[in-house]
């Protein structure tokens, strides 16, 4: 089914408060690191897609226009995709296709935000309709505790064991982004920490949710042939997934999220997984959200449907656990969200190739990648290998 | 125009804080001293206004830093009659392309000093290559609007 | 001392916008002025949606057949939010809340008010997962989904 | 290498719409679905194009329309302007992971302000924003030095709109059907000297869609398939300054195109055009870098007829973006347009030649800072 593709180079910029940049001055230093990653120059590259969250998050309409040189794709075929918080994903699977659809051989795909620039919360209220749910809409914090309270709720999950079991999370992403050079927030917590930090939107507290990000990723993607031309030891697309439910909150089960679910079921199928706790080696989970990790991690299959606290409290996503998830840090301690979902990709590309430094999974040579996206509306998979 | 159908109105509006960067901001300061900073590629030469982190042809750093005279000419120009939500000024006004002296690109700005009560003499005035000169705002907020306008040469 | 190295520029970004609401949300809200919460049912999966549809996203068959649902529904899931941002239309704290009404078979997101707010943990116990709720009226209909004020937990 | 066809096309009426624009959006998938003899739950990927906030007042827009353009559980992703949401959709077919994918449109420009108050945010908010720069201000000052350098007269510009808006009183889905004069556009309102109110494109809604399907599903559904057999596209320098606005981006986006599709004389291998021309200027500077004329010949390519309904090479004859403007709709509606020639059934508007190849251009930005085109052929 269509040309294998790989990724051949990564890069990413510092994450977190950057006024001492622009705009276009961070994305171009993003390109430079992944191209050199990838040991080529912008004159092998055919094509560029870039996305970043809607622009009224960046006060810029259209940034692709705006970013024509700091993305590189000046006197080149350009795409520009979008879908909210899983743009990262959908991007990525953008230049996915664009290299299996033999209508390039090398793609580059820059993901991007500058969250500080704009007011996340205002523009994430206008992601919903304006007609019955905008009045009602408290940003992100407000539909994620939603959910997360429709999931306890539904699986008799005791407030108390959900409540220990998000600060594990929590704990266990704050020591993981220690090793990664890149994470925006890099402290120690501690269980007590997070269930004292001020109430965000009960019971989500502050340490429970992602900060507000600047920062920028960038993926190589190529064909086969050039990717063993060009590329020691590329990671290779084996699936792909992405699925969106309605736009009225209230008309799907989130607390089986079925995008969640379904995105990863065809990830799996392209790529003949069966067993993911099993055969995933690492997986790097969009969680905004500490809640919202151990919802994904049951969509994912990784533990029956009710049971992430309890492979939470007992280890089994923690580094050195059974399926280590976010070794980054995760989107806990890093957000910038155009860039969030791509950054998540370029993480297990670095595990799969060995190059993941301080926050390596010993011997990792699969993984699972992933962002979602709109009102709790849209979910994006994808798995890379270490072999073709 | 009102709408015989029923709808929902509203405003969209939010907040911004961007960043300038150190480049642009150096570039507002020299706005702020009546300075026109441009900076020069080491590799193509080309010398670009605004003054740019990077060179937009060949994305290499721009370290030199030079000063270009307040005067150029006339690439191109458009008389704005037209009205519309959010403007930047009540019309008429003009907005024209610049080739200040010695940059390699053209720069974006208004030009004043003219009679804007009869478009026709105006096009009788204003031809590619008139020579203009920037006319200072006397209060300065580091902003591109320091410079006033470009104003004909006599 | 040393010149700042760099500055940011503050500004707001203002858009107004006019959109159509069609027939089936004006009728929904023509409804609501009569004090009626009307749905629509899908002729091939049954579903009842609140706020009703004029298609079935999920069939994608036209949704024709209007139905009145109860005034009163299961709480499915709510959110205490005390935390203020710009441009938000409802002073905070406010309860927002998916409520299932009786007949209907999808959340419609409301308030979940008609008590002290003040403190998240006695709001705690009074709001409650799956407990039921009741439409509170606006005394002023303006044909929007605030002509319904909130729902009040049933005693 | 996999082939790539359209099959089926639905396009909504020009007038303003009534509906929200989930309802609207419903209704055109709807229609080329049927058209297809398809249900929802057949089509393998949906790939939208939807206007973000700026002309919606909705911030991902693709997650509100998501309903309507059939996406709900399916595969799918947005492309910000709808020429590149086609590509994309094609890629996903190339790629052979999808049959059949629908792409869809829209937009309700009637719902916002002008494109004029719209498209300032295009520009950087340091520099272009605050001394006024728009879509029509550059294309203004582009006009006037594409007069300057090359002689070409107001008259020859103003001819395009006579010919479009003349073309658009046969295609009952444009927006503004009103014959105009060459009088009429000449002492139309000089609102952007030499710009003119009547050649300027008016905002308007439009949802279009495409269903596009593998060589084999494609043969199955229809028996008149359109293949794409070319593609190309190009991004120019951001600020018009640092660009020659008489020769962007658009040589390289059709260079691209042809070498794909095999073609070395576009004037002889093209047979029908839908170019984007959101002021009527310029459709003559977009022919010149099509390769339909020569640098510079623009005003005589009008002036000799060629380009009429009836010339040997016809420019929109839907009546063009002069005729509708739905913004990021536009560039599939000028897909859609050429496939609807190809396949004979464009209706009134049908010309009179043999279709057998037909190209579709789009452009976005400032004075055609993006130029996509898209070559198809019987």
């Amino acid at each position: 089914m269509g040309r294998a593709v790989a990724v051949i180079g990564t890069g990413q910029t510092k994450h977190g408060r950057r006024p001492d940049v622009s705009y276009p001055d961070m994305v171009r230093e993003v390109i430079m690191v992944a191209l050199e990653d990838a040991g080529i120059t912008l004159k092998d590259v055919d094509g560029v897609v870039h996305g970043t969250m809607p622009s009224m998050m960046e006060g810029v309409s259209s940034t692709h226009l705006y970013f024509a040189e700091a993305i590189g794709a000046v006197g080149k075929p350009i795409m520009k995709v979008e879908t909210c918080g899983s743009t990262g994903q959908s991007i990525a699977h953008c230049g996915f296709f664009w290299v299996a659809s033999g209508m390039a051989d090398i793609v580059l795909v820059v993901g991007s935000e500058k969250m500080n620039e704009g007011d996340s919360q205002a523009t994430m209220t206008t992601v919903f309709d304006p007609y019955f749910q905008r009045v009602f809409a408290a940003g992100a914090p407000g539909t994620f505790t939603m959910q997360c309270m429709e999931w306890m709720y539904r699986f008799k999950i005791p407030e108390d064991k959900g409540r220990e079991a998000a600060a594990m999370v929590s704990v266990s992403n704050h020591d993981n982004a220690m090793d990664n050079p890149y994470a925006h927030i890099r402290m120690k917590v501690t269980m007590d920490d997070v269930k004292n930090s001020r109430i965000v939107t009960y019971p989500v507290r502050l340490l429970d949710v992602c900060p507000s990000s600047d920062g920028a990723c960038a993926v190589i993607f190529a064909s086969e042939e050039k990717a063993k031309k060009i590329c020691k030891k590329p990671a290779w697309i084996k699936g792909v997934g992405f699925r969106g439910e309605e736009s009225f909150f209230g008309e799907s089960d989130k607390s089986i999220w079925p995008s969640a679910t379904e995105a990863a079921q065809e990830a799996y199928r392209q790529a003949g997984i069966k067993d993911p706790l099993k055969e995933l080696d690492v997986a790097e989970i969009y969680n905004p959200f500490t809640y919202q990790e151990m919802i994904f991690c049951e969509c994912f299959g990784f533990c029956p449907r009710g049971e992430a606290p309890d492979y939470v409290l007992k280890g089994t996503f923690k580094k050195g656990g059974e399926l280590p998830c976010c070794p980054s840090g995760g989107t806990l301690c890093t957000n910038p969200i155009g860039a969030t979902g791509l950054i998540r990709l370029a993480e297990t590309v670095l595990q799969v190739t060995g190059k993941a430094g301080a926050r390596q999974v010993e011997g990792a040579k699969i993984a699972l990648s992933h962002a979602m996206g709109g009102v709790d509306q849209f979910n994006g998979v994808t798995i890379v290998s270490s072999n073709l | 125009m009102p709408k015989e159908y029923r709808t929902i109105r509203g405003d969209v509006a939010l907040p911004y804080k961007w960043a300038l960067g150190k480049t642009w901001t150096r570039f507002f300061d020299g706005l702020k001293e009546e300075k026109i900073l441009g900076t020069k590629c080491t590799q193509c030469g080309k010398v670009f206004v605004p003054a740019r982190t990077f060179c937009p042809v060949c994305l290499s750093d721009m370290a030199e830093w030079v000063e270009v005279k307040p005067e150029g000419e006339i690439l191109t120009w458009t008389f704005v009659s037209a009205k519309y939500y959010g403007q930047v000024k009540d019309p008429p006004y003009i907005i024209a392309t610049i080739k200040l002296v010695g940059t390699d690109c053209g720069f974006h700005h208004f030009i004043g000093g003219v009679d804007l009560s009869d478009a026709k003499q105006v096009r009788q005035k204003l031809k590619t290559g008139t020579k203009v000169k920037a006319v200072w705002r006397p209060e300065k907020k580091a902003e591109i609007l320091d410079i006033a306008y470009f104003a004909p040469l006599k | 001392m040393a010149k700042e190295e760099y500055r940011i520029i503050e500004a707001e970004a203002v858009v107004p916008y006019e959109l159509a609401l069609g027939g089936t949300v004006s009728n929904f809200f023509d409804y609501l002025k009569e004090e009626k919460i009307m749905g629509k049912r899908c002729r091939k999966c049954s579903r009842v949606l609140v706020p009703p549809r004029s298609f079935c996203p999920r069939c994608f068959e036209e949704m024709d057949e209007w139905v009145e649902v109860g005034q009163e529904g299961v709480v499915e899931t709510w959110v205490y939010i005390n935390m203020p941002f710009y441009g938000q239309v409802i002073k905070v704290p406010y309860v927002s809340a998916q409520i299932r009404l009786d007949g209907s078979d999808s959340g419609l997101t409301h308030l979940i008010a008609g008590f002290d707010l003040t403190n998240v943990n006695k709001v705690r116990e009074i709001v409650k997962l799956g407990g039921r709720v009741k439409a509170v009226w606006s005394k002023e209909k303006k044909g929007n989904i605030l002509d319904i004020a909130y729902f009040e937990p049933v005693k | 290498m996999q082939r790539v066809a359209i099959t089926h096309v639905a396009q909504s009426p020009g007038v303003e719409s009534k509906e929200n624009l989930h309802d609207f959006t419903y209704q055109v998938n709807r229609e080329v679905l049927d058209k297809a003899g398809l249900k929802r739950a057949d089509v393998g990927c949906i790939i939208s194009s939807s206007a973000d906030i700026f002309h919606s007042g909705l911030s991902c827009a693709n997650a509100f329309d998501w309903d309507g353009i059939g996406a709900f559980m399916k595969e799918g992703s947005r492309a910000e302007e709808s020429a590149m949401s086609f590509i994309y959709a094609c890629f996903r077919v190339l790629s052979g992971h999808f049959d059949t994918v629908l792409v869809t449109a829209a937009i309700k420009g009637s719902e916002n302000p002008d494109n004029d108050a719209i498209t300032p945010f295009y520009g950087d908010p340091f520099y272009l924003r605050p001394v006024g720069m728009n879509e029509s201000v550059v294309a203004a000052m582009q006009m006037r030095q594409y007069m300057d350098r090359y002689g070409i007269t107001e008259e020859q510009c103003a001819k395009v709109v006579v010919k479009n808006r003349g073309n658009a009183l046969f295609n009952p889905y444009t927006h503004i059907r009103k014959r105009v004069s060459l009088e009429d556009v000449m002492s139309s309102d000089r609102i952007y000297d030499p710009l003119k109110a009547l050649e300027c494109a008016p905002k308007s809604d439009g949802v279009v869609s495409v269903l596009i399907a593998s060589e084999d599903k494609a043969k199955k559904l229809t028996d008149k398939p359109v293949w794409l057999s070319g593609y190309g596209c190009s991004l120019d320098h951001f600020i018009p300054g640092d660009r020659n606005l008489l020769d962007g981006q658009l040589q390289a986006a059709a260079g691209r195109a042809y070498e794909m599709a095999g073609i070395s004389d576009p004037r002889k291998a093209i047979d029908v055009a839908e170019v984007c021309e959101p002021y009527a200027f310029q459709e003559l500077l977009w022919c010149e870098q099509l390769g339909f004329c020569k640098e510079g010949e623009g005003g005589k390519l009008i002036d000799s007829g060629i380009t009429q309904m009836d010339g040997s090479l016809p420019v929109n004859p839907s009546g063009g973006v002069l005729a509708m403007n739905p913004y990021t709709s536009r560039g599939l509606y000028r897909i859609a347009e050429a496939a609807l020639q190809l396949k004979g059934q464009a209706g009134e508007h049908q010309v009179g030649k043999k279709v057998k190849t037909a190209l579709a251009h789009s452009t976005h930005g400032f004075g055609g800072q993006c130029h996509s085109v898209v070559i198809l052929s019987a």
